[in-house]
This record gives C-alpha cells, sequence and structure tokens, in this order.
C-alpha cells in the first residue's frame, strides 16, 4: 500500500501530510511533483492543503491544469482514491472530480480553528471505521470554505448520499452558528457518485497526534488503510 | 552639485557628508550619495543606539551567532540550532495597514532562512490606538488582515503575540514581528561574499521603484509633508516568497552556495555591500542585468529600490548552473549579475559606465555614531506620583466588567482565528497560553516563545518597564514549563534627537541589560525603531522582548485553563500594595500614573524555578502568571480559557488596598491550581525553594467568587464576565 | 490589442463581499446606494491579433481559466 | 442609476495576482498574452440621481471606500 502527497507551487501542508502518513501512521508515502506526468503506482492520491499558485486567481483554480492533475483525473476516473484536504478540495472542485464551488467565508475573514463535524455516510473507502452520527473534532484553516451549489446538485448529492462531513454543534446538532464558514446544507465534506474522490475543508492531518489537541482525525486514515489493506 | 537642499533630502548632515568625502577620496556622485543615505540612515547604521545597545549581554556557552547577523542563533543539542529575530515595520503600517504588516512578515521570514532556517513560526507584537476611533479599528483591520495574509499563505503559523491599546498609538501604531526557525548545526549560511571570482546571482522578484527612500523615511519624524515623503508602497508577494525561501533551502542543502542576503531594506545596496564587507572583500554588478519591473529606472532607483521578495547569492562558481536548476524547478531565474572581487570596493555598471565605485568599509563600517544628549523627561516626576490616590470603588463587580471590557485586557480571539496558528503540525499549546509551544518533529524537545512589553511601564520607569519586559517573557514561559535560552528585542521609541528619548532609550536598555544577567540569558539581536513620532508626538517607549525557551520533554507543560473542579488554587510569590502603572488605573480611573510594579529579580527568579520544577515534576494542573489587571483578571481567565468554564472561590488575607490586591499588577506572582493529593508535594517544593506558598481557594461552581478575610468583594457568573471579555473585540469590530 | 475581462458572480450566489462595501457606505451616509456586488477584472494585452481571433480566444480563457462557470459569470470588452 | 466602478493597482504598484495569471495561461499555451493586470469590479445600483450628482459621488466614494488610494487608482462608467 502506498500514499502520494501531491506538491504545488505554494502547497504548504503537504509536509504535514507526509508526515502522518509516514511517521504516524508508518505507511509507506511518496511526494508527487506537480510537473510530473506518473503517479508512480500510489494507492491513494492525497492533495494537501496551502495556497497553491498562491490562490491569487481562485483558491485551486491554476493547479487544476498541472500535468500531475491530468494523471490525477485519470486516476480517480478508474476508481483510484483520491483524498484532497483544505485546498486539495478546492482543487478538486475545480477540476470538477466534486461538484459546486467555494466562495469567501461569511464572515470574510480567514478562519482558523477547531470545528465539529458529524460524519453523515460510513460506507465509503473514508470513513468505514466510523459510525454514523459520530462527531469529530478536527481544525479548519481557510479562507474559501463556503460550499456552493445550485439547488439542483445539492438535491442529487443529498439523494447520492454524497455528504460526508458537515459542521454541527459538539453534541452533532446542525446550526447556523456551528456553521462557521457559511457552507451550503452545513457541509464540511463531499465525496464523489463513484465514492472513490473526498474532499474535505478541515484538516484530519492536524488532528492525528494527542500532542496536537485531537486525534480524531485518525479516522480518516484508518478507514483509508483499512480499505485498502 | 550636491548642495544642502540634497543633503536634506537625504537626510545626511553635512559633517556625515564631509566626512564621506574624506572616506571615499572624492565628491560621491548621486547613486553614491544614495548609498551612503541608506546605509548612514539611523534604521541601517544604529547611529544613535550602537554604544548603548553594546551593554547588552550577548554571551553565552550555547549562542552560535549573537547580534551582527540577519538574526541570532543558538545551539540547542541533537545537532539543531534554533534562530530567531524581531523586527518592526511600524511606519508601513501606517501608511498602507495591510501591506505594510505583510511585507513585515515577508522580511523578517528573509532574515531567518537567509541563514539556512526553516520558519516554523511567527509571533506578533501590536500596538494601537482605542477601538472606538473608526481610523484604529481600520489600521488594526488591515494589519491583522496582513500578517494573515502573507503567513498563512506562505504556512507558516502565527503562533501567538500580543496587542496593547493606548492614545499614543493612534498616530504610530506598532508592528513588531518575530519569527523563529530551525536549522542543522552544520548547515548555517551567513552573508559572505568570499572568493574572487564567484558569481554573485539575483533571485527573486523583479525590481520595481518600490519603496525607495523607505529606510531614511524610517529614521525620520512624520510630519505635515507624510505624502511627499511616501514612498511607494511596496505590495507582499506571499506565493513567490514561498517558492524563494522552499529553492534557497535546497541549494543550501546540496552546499552549492557561498552566502546569501536578503533583500530588505535597503536592497541592492545593503545586500552587496555588506556581504562583501563582511568578507573582506569587493562586488561588481552590472545594473543592466537587474531584472525589472518597470521601464527606464535610474542606478539610483535600481540601487535603492527595496522591492520585497528578492535574495542575492554568491554561488560556487563551478555549481552555478546547478543552482540555476534548482531555481528553475521552483519556477524562479537565477541571474547572474556580478561577480566577487578582491579590491574592498563596491562597483556598479550599467549601460556601459561605471556608476558607482567606493570602497565598502565606510558605507558599511564607518558611519558615525552618536551618543546624542539626554535628559530626564519633564512629565516624569508628576507622573510617577500616585496623588492623590484614586477612590476605592464601591462595587467590585462593576470595576471587574469593566477592566474585563478593556481591549488589552480582553480575548484575542478575533485576531488569532485569522492567523492559521496550526500548520506545520507543532503546535502544541493553542494561541492564549502565556506561551507558544512548538514540539520539534522527530526529538522529545519543545521550544517556548514569549513576547512582552508593558509601555506604560516604560514610559512612567523606563528601567523598571525594560527590567520587568524580560521578566515577564521569562515568567510566562515558566508557566509552560520552559527555561529562557535567549533573547531578541525591538525598541520601539520616538525621536532620539530629542534628550528625553534618549534617556528613556538608555534607561530600558539598562533595565533590560540587568534583567537579561539575572537570568543569565544572552540578547542575539533585535532591531531598533526611533522616530515613531507623528506631528511631534512620540509613542510610549515601547521595548518589546521576545524570549525563547526550551523544554526537554513536551509532555511536561501545562496551560493557564482550569481543568477540573475541586482543585486547590495556590500563589507562587506575593501580593503587595502596588497600584502604579495598572490598567485598572488607566481604564477605571483614567489614570495612567504611579509608582511602576517593584522587581526583585532574584524573587522573580525563583518563583519562575518554583513554577518549573512543579511542571516538570507533574504536580500542577494549571499554571498562569499575573499579570495586566492583576490577581482577579488572572483567577478569571483560568476560568475562561477552561473548556468546562470552571469557576472558583477564593478568600484572601492580604493587608493591603483591596483594589490593589485584585486589580494591582505586583510582579513575581503564578497563580496555580493542583489537585489535592499534589498539595503536599507542592508545598514541600516550595519549601525547598525556600518560598512560601499562599493556598487562595478552590476551582469550583460556575461563578467567579473573590473575598477578602471572609468578606464578599466580587461575585460574578463565569459567563456573565466571559461574555464581556469574548465579545469586546469583536462587538467592536461590528460597529463599523 | 487590449481586453477587459469582467467577472462578477452569477446572480444566484451570494455576494458578502458586496454586501459589506454597502453597509460600509451606509454607515458613511451614501443611503442612496441600493445594491453592490464585487467582481475582478482583468486588463489583458494581447498580441496583435484580429478582431475575429480575439473572439475566439478571450471567451475560451474566460470560460477555462478566469472565471468559474459554477458560480461565476463573464463579459468582455475590446478597448484597444 | 447603474454604475461600474473598475479598481486597480496603479501602474508601478506589482501586481502579483496578474503576473500569476499570466504565468498560468503561457504554461497553458496562449504565448500571445503579454501582460495581465487583475483588480476589481463594483457594479453598483444607485437611487435615480442626475448625472451630475453622480459625477460627483462615484468618485468620492471610490476614493474612501472601493479603492485605497495609496497603492490603486480608479475609473468608473455609468451603465444605466
Ligand atoms: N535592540 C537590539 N538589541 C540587540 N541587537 C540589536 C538590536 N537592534 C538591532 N540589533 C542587531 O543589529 C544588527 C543590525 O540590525 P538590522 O539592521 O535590523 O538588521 P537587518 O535589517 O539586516 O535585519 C542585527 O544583528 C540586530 O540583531
Ligand atoms: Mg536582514
Amino acid at each position: 500500500m502506498k500514499f502520494g502527497v501531491v506538491i504545488f507551487p505554494g502547497s504548504n501542508c503537504d509536509y504535514d501530510t507526509y508526515f502522518v502518513l509516514k511517521d504516524v501512521f508508518d505507511q509507506e508515502t511518496t511526494f508527487l511533483w506537480h510537473k510530473e506526468h506518473s503517479l508512480h503506482d500510489v494507492d491513494c492520491v492525497v492533495l494537501p492543503g496551502g495556497f497553491s499558485y498562491g490562490d491569487y486567481l481562485r483558491s485551486g483554480a491554476i493547479a487544476k491544469f498541472s500535468p500531475l492533475m491530468q494523471e490525477v483525473k485519470e486516476f480517480a476516473d478508474k476508481g483510484g482514491l483520491v483524498l484532497g484536504i483544505c485546498n486539495g478540495f478546492q482543487v478538486l472542485l475545480e477540476l470538477e472530480l466534486l461538484p459546486g464551488a467555494m466562495t469567501r467565508n461569511k464572515n470574510l475573514k480567514f478562519l482558523c480553528q477547531h470545528v465539529h463535524l458529524r460524519t453523515e455516510n460510513t460506507h465509503t473507502p473514508f470513513t468505514n471505521r466510523a459510525r454514523k452520527g459520530d462527531v469529530i473534532k478536527i481544525p479548519i484553516a481557510h479562507f474559501d470554505g463556503n460550499y456552493f451549489v445550485e439547488p439542483e446538485t445539492l438535491h442529487t448529492i443529498k439523494q447520492n448520499d454524497q455528504i460526508i462531513f458537515r459542521y454541527s454543534e459538539p453534541n452533532g446538532h446542525l446550526s447556523e452558528r456551528a456553521n462557521v464558514n457559511g457552507s451550503m446544507h452545513n457541509i464540511a465534506g463531499l465525496i464523489n457518485t463513484g465514492g472513490n474522490v473526498l474532499g474535505m475543508m478541515p484538516h484530519p492531518e492536524r488532528a492525528s497526534e494527542a500532542i496536537l489537541g485531537s486525534k480524531d482525525g485518525r479516522i480518516i486514515f484508518e478507514s483509508i488503510i483499512h480499505w485498502l489493506r | 552639485m550636491i548642495d544642502k537642499k540634497l543633503l536634506k533630502e537625504h537626510n545626511l548632515t553635512e559633517e556625515e557628508y564631509h566626512l564621506i568625502v574624506e572616506l571615499i577620496g572624492k565628491e560621491p556622485n548621486l547613486t553614491e550619495l544614495g548609498i551612503f543615505s541608506l546605509m548612514w540612515s539611523e534604521h541601517c547604521s544604529y547611529k544613535s543606539s550602537k554604544i548603548h545597545l553594546k551593554k547588552l549581554p550577548v554571551e553565552g556557552k550555547d549562542v552560535i551567532q549573537g547580534p551582527g547577523e540577519n538574526a541570532g542563533i543558538i545551539d540547542i543539542g541533537e545537532g539543531l540550532a534554533v534562530v530567531f529575530k524581531i523586527e518592526s515595520h511600524n511606519h508601513p503600517s501606517f501608511i498602507e495597514p495591510y501591506q505594510g504588516a505583510a511585507t513585515g512578515v515577508g522580511g523578517i521570514l528573509r532574515d531567518i532562512f537567509t541563514m539556512g532556517a526553516r520558519p516554523i513560526a511567527i509571533m506578533d507584537s501590536l500596538r494601537f490606538g482605542p477601538l472606538d476611533k473608526p481610523k484604529n479599528r481600520a489600521i488594526m483591520d488591515g494589519v491583522v488582515a496582513g500578517i494573515a495574509g502573507y503567513g498563512n499563505s506562505i504556512g507558516v503559523p502565527t503562533v501567538g503575540g500580543e496587542v496593547y491599546f493606548n492614545d499614543c498609538y493612534s498616530l504610530n501604531p506598532l508592528v513588531n514581528v518575530f519569527c523563529l526557525g530551525i536549522a542543522e548545526k552544520d548547515k548555517i549560511f551567513y552573508a559572505k561574499a568570499e572568493g574572487a571570482g564567484n558569481p554573485v546571482l539575483y533571485v527573486g522578484s523583479k525590481t520595481g521603484r518600490d519603496g525607495i527612500h523607505g529606510a531614511t523615511m524610517a529614521s525620520a519624524e512624520f510630519g505635515e509633508d507624510l505624502e511627499e515623503k511616501r514612498p511607494n508602497v511596496q505590495v507582499g508577494d506571499p506565493f513567490k516568497e514561498k517558492l524563494l525561501l522552499e529553492a534557497c533551502l535546497e541549494v543550501m542543502d546540496q552546499n552549492l552556495i557561498v552566502g546569501i542576503q536578503d533583500m530588505g531594506a535597503a536592497g541592492l545596496t545593503c545586500s552587496t555591500s555588506e556581504m562583501a564587507s563582511n568578507s573582506g572583500s569587493g562586488i561588481e554588478i552590472n545594473l543592466d542585468l537587474v531584472p525589472q519591473r518597470e521601464e527606464g529606472m535610474t542606478p539610483y532607483e535600481i540601487m535603492l529600490s527595496e522591492s520585497q521578495e528578492r535574495m542575492l547569492i554568491v554561488a560556487k562558481k563551478e555549481k552555478v548552473a546547478d543552482v540555476q536548476k534548482v531555481f528553475a524547478k521552483w519556477d524562479l531565474d537565477a541571474v547572474i549579475i556580478g561577480r566577487v572581487t578582491d579590491n574592498g570596493r563596491l562597483i556598479v555598471n550599467a549601460g556601459g559606465k561605471t556608476v558607482v565605485d567606493i570602497p565598502v568599509d565606510p558605507v558599511v563600517n564607518l558611519c558615525p555614531a552618536y551618543r546624542r544628549p539626554s535628559a530626564v523627561p519633564a512629565y516624569l516626576e508628576p507622573q510617577s506620583q500616585l496623588d492623590p490616590a484614586p477612590s476605592i470603588p464601591e462595587d467590585f463587580n462593576k470595576a471587574m466588567e469593566k477592566l474585563l471590557s478593556s481591549p488589552t485586557i480582553s480575548d484575542k480571539e478575533w485576531v488569532f482565528r485569522q492567523y492559521d496558528h496550526m500548520v506545520q503540525t507543532n503546535t502544541a499549546l493553542l494561541p492564549g497560553a502565556d506561551a507558544s509551544l512548538l514540539r520539534i518533529k522527530n526529538t522529545n524537545r519543545a521550544l517556548a516563545v514569549a513576547l512582552d512589553g508593558n509601555s506604560l511601564y516604560a514610559y512612567l520607569d523606563p528601567k523598571a518597564g525594560g527590567k520587568i519586559a524580560v521578566a515577564e517573557a521569562c515568567r510566562n514561559l515558566s508557566c509552560v514549563g520552559a527555561s529562557p535560552i535567549g533573547v531578541t528585542n525591538c525598541l520601539n521609541f520616538g525621536n532620539p534627537e530629542k534628550p528625553e528619548i534618549m534617556w528613556q532609550f538608555q534607561n530600558v536598555i539598562e533595565g533590560i541589560t540587568e534583567a537579561c544577567q539575572a537570568f543569565n540569558i544572552p540578547v542575539t539581536g533585535g532591531n531598533v525603531s526611533f522616530y515613531n513620532d507623528t506631528e511631534g508626538v512620540s509613542i510610549h517607549p515601547t521595548p518589546v522582548l521576545g524570549v525563547v525557551g526550551r523544554l526537554d520533554d513536551v509532555d511536561k507543560t501545562t496551560s493557564p485553563s482550569f481543568k477540573q473542579e475541586g482543585d486547590i488554587l495556590c500563589l507562587l510569590g506575593q501580593n503587595k500594595n502596588e497600584l502604579g502603572a495598572s490598567e485598572y488605573l488607566k481604564y477605571v480611573h483614567k489614570q495612567k500614573r504611579g509608582l511602576v510594579p517593584q522587581i526583585d529579580l532574584s524573587t522573580e527568579k525563583k518563583v519562575q524555578e518554583l513554577c518549573i520544577a512543579a511542571i516538570s515534576q507533574g504536580l500542577l494542573s494549571s499554571a498562569h502568571d499575573v499579570s495586566e489587571g492583576g490577581l482577579a483578571v488572572c483567577l478569571a481567565e483560568c476560568s475562561f480559557l477552561s473548556e468546562q468554564k470552571i469557576g472558583f472561590t477564593v478568600d484572601l488575607q492580604d493587608n493591603i488596598r483591596v483594589d490593589a490586591l485584585l486589580f494591582g499588577e505586583s510582579q513575581s506572582r503564578i497563580c496555580v491550581s493542583v489537585r489535592a493529593e499534589n498539595f503536599e508535594p507542592l508545598r514541600k517544593l516550595a519549601e525547598e525553594h525556600a518560598l512560601s506558598l499562599a493556598v487562595l481557594g478552590k476551582t469550583g461552581g460556575d461563578r467567579l467568587v473573590i473575598h477578602h478575610k471572609g468578606k464578599e468583594l466580587l461575585n460574578i457568573p463565569v459567563l456573565h464576565g466571559y461574555n464581556i471579555w469574548k465579545q469586546n473585540i469583536p462587538d467592536a469590530f461590528r460597529m463599523n | 490589442m487590449k481586453v477587459r475581462v469582467l467577472v462578477s458572480f452569477k446572480d444566484s450566489v451570494l455576494d458578502p463581499q458586496g454586501q459589506a462595501v454597502k453597509n460600509a457606505l451606509h454607515t458613511l451616509g451614501y443611503g442612496g446606494v441600493i445594491d453592490i456586488r464585487q467582481g475582478k477584472v482583468f486588463e489583458i494585452e494581447l498580441e496583435d491579433i484580429s478582431v475575429e481571433e480575439a473572439n475566439r480566444i478571450i471567451p475560451e480563457i474566460s470560460d477555462k481559466v478566469l472565471a468559474n462557470p459554477i458560480i461565476e459569470k463573464f463579459e468582455y470588452q475590446i478597448i484597444e
């Protein structure tokens, strides 16, 4: 089993993600450089957080054109596991591997804080070790995490059970207050119809060690490892 | 051609000009004059501060690099070194808050990675005018967003800092940014230009007419002519800097270069002349080869430009192609613009002509140092008295509520929520704790950092202010279990040509020196920002101390929040009858006066050592130092920070003015909570340290309750106090 | 050739930035401002090409790069 | 009345955003793009006022709120 962590110019959670997979979970992990044309036989591609190309145009907008992303697209189309975290999620949206788009947080400020997420669907490679309704505490750190999608599409993704995580109160209650960035339907994490591409704004790699204040993010990596095994 | 007017525009005196002529053996041309005006500016030459800074203790067995380089370096064992420094970006942040603060972050980051260290943390120390003025809110809003915009994007966490509010900063906000990086001890790089014939490379952004005269601006007062003096504001490009950071660390890691220097204030001028001077060599460059963003730039403009995100590198001759390959990988050009020589001169060519030909030594080292006249300020005598003493409030609940709504005291989450404080996954204590704590991956260790500087203290008693700033920063470290290993400092003052300002400066330095000696910690660098005056009004003297500490076992730490009900609350140190210079006096009684709290450094040290020992033995549930707002606010904060909002009940016994007891800011005090079973061991430990341990009360309940000898002084619901404390700053911004 | 591309949110998408600016203007006493929407503008300098060619290329890069068609719409003007 | 205000960096100020977009377009093969500068556009709906009045108010709010005169310049068009 092998993980690949993509590096775009401007990625800044690449090492964090690599560290968690390699040192915390002891998995074979390699970096994938954006200019490459090969995925080096990895079983799961992780698009890390950061500000690819400075995010100067729109978050994730330029990264989608890199040579490596064409490979990632093919890999995903064939059913390969792809996890996009934060900026990685934004890239997946731009690539249209996932529906919708991100707009600026509702308070127009960058937000870095712990949030609570209610797990909505556990029949996925990314959440199979969790129980439906589990609430996990994970940090967010983004400026553009206000998820938007047209009503028809929202209807479809609900019907397909594509919503994986929603911003909630610690007790699982869904409220406007818990929905810190203003996302439609409190959406924090979303999967594609094929069930192999997950995008999420919160950072599980920042919540995988006790010293960082929460280990709740581990469930996602544990699920992937379990799935691939 | 060089007349008085031109000299004035360049902030050079006639004597300085004559000295220049003598030193270089000719009349300088305009570009050469520009070079001297930059390098001999207060900002670059430290001409007013040099002789005083010499007093600071800089020695220590673990010091790898003291003052004099881009940043200080201290050995932390296991082959690693910590590289850190603090810088001010006050003037640019007043002119354009967002970009000024952002480029301040960019600059300090370059100071750190220039030396071969990967930056792992940023901290910021900010001073603004009161938030009821829209202009002050706009400045704060922009500054915070600018720091966030740059730091978040480049992926270095902003893990802490401090914010104070005072009228004196309304026209002159302070933005001091600290950065800390980690380097492998055998891969440290310096600003060296060795080896005649080695190529000089320019990397990073193109040069524009940005900030021409920025350094000279930082060396003069703002007056009515602000508009004219305003240089082209620099816009930060954090993405470019991220690429530079990665590429530079990569060429260093592969050992391809001889030396490297960032181009910040004073740009190409400073980097070329300093690198040559440091190595006793010379440099010759051709400006036609310098990548330029604007057309028709003159040699004067190119040499003086302060465009951001640029570096100058001296490469090993045989490795140039490899260097260029690394930069190309990161989509950056590395352009050869010249070479190292051995003639001790800075030679600049352009358009086939030599436009600068001067010896580097006078430029870099021979600026005169001034012992400027100093005099005791007239305000001191009347204002350091507390006569008549203020009346004691009738309702302490009201006084407490008022104090919790002082923005200096209220919660700063509005600020740090905008900073990515967790990227790089080393942040072991979230902002809000007394010190920031960063684990060092693949070791058991952690580094702690605290910034501190109470300018009201420094205003009313500069020497005490300097001492307390060091002591308090160290105390903050001790509250998380760390011991101090090194100090950096940013000294923000008014116009040094005013004798009172010089007097403040000298005394602050004396205070810092005394405290650093007592704690036996070296100062490894810092920054002086003079001329913080607008329209003739000077800011309060504002020393900001950045102290780095070390924690050998990252698990042996604690935080200020109460952990459970029923813990015993104890005070390390003693309550004293001191009210002067307190936030309580300032905010509740509207008096900025009185005697600054006294500090006995040996007691201070003992209290801190006790706290560190108790934490390392795992005895403490929480520890929080008593500072602005006094004991009442200290205890309340421990409640507010606890997840379950645990209250407390204490009964104080001291025979002093009750408002001094509640809100006075006596030094050398730490409030700790301990589980019942840990009390006896703690008491013994205190005895071993020859310190008494006062039992104050217990944690628990949902109210903040303080009695004095059985009589109730204060009693408010935790959540009520919490909401005031929490909402104050966000509410101020909602007034927009 | 100089072209200006204007990118703005579709009407169905909320524009909190525009709202914030509107509120700021109201606070300052500009009550006559009924609505504001904020967008982006790109001033593009192109090698000289025919207007026909420009009418092919500009929508292409606008659609592919400058705007995200899920939330944004664009229009353009050839100005020189 | 509808007004459009265009705000962009002054020519002498670095525009990292425009640079990033330009580089992206070059990578995608649009080599004909010589330069791009990115700015903001505000579409403003105003209560009906005279053109004269608009010519007084628009520059005023542009200067005060929409643009940062230290680094940005603006222009406007009355479109309806
Ligand atoms: N307050 C201070 N205390 C100790 N050293 C200082 C202080 N201010 C400046 N220095 C030292 O003087 C040197 C020059 O500072 P500075 O010109 O700010 O460096 P640069 O601008 O190149 O980063 C640095 O090594 C700095 O650490
Ligand atoms: Mg420097």
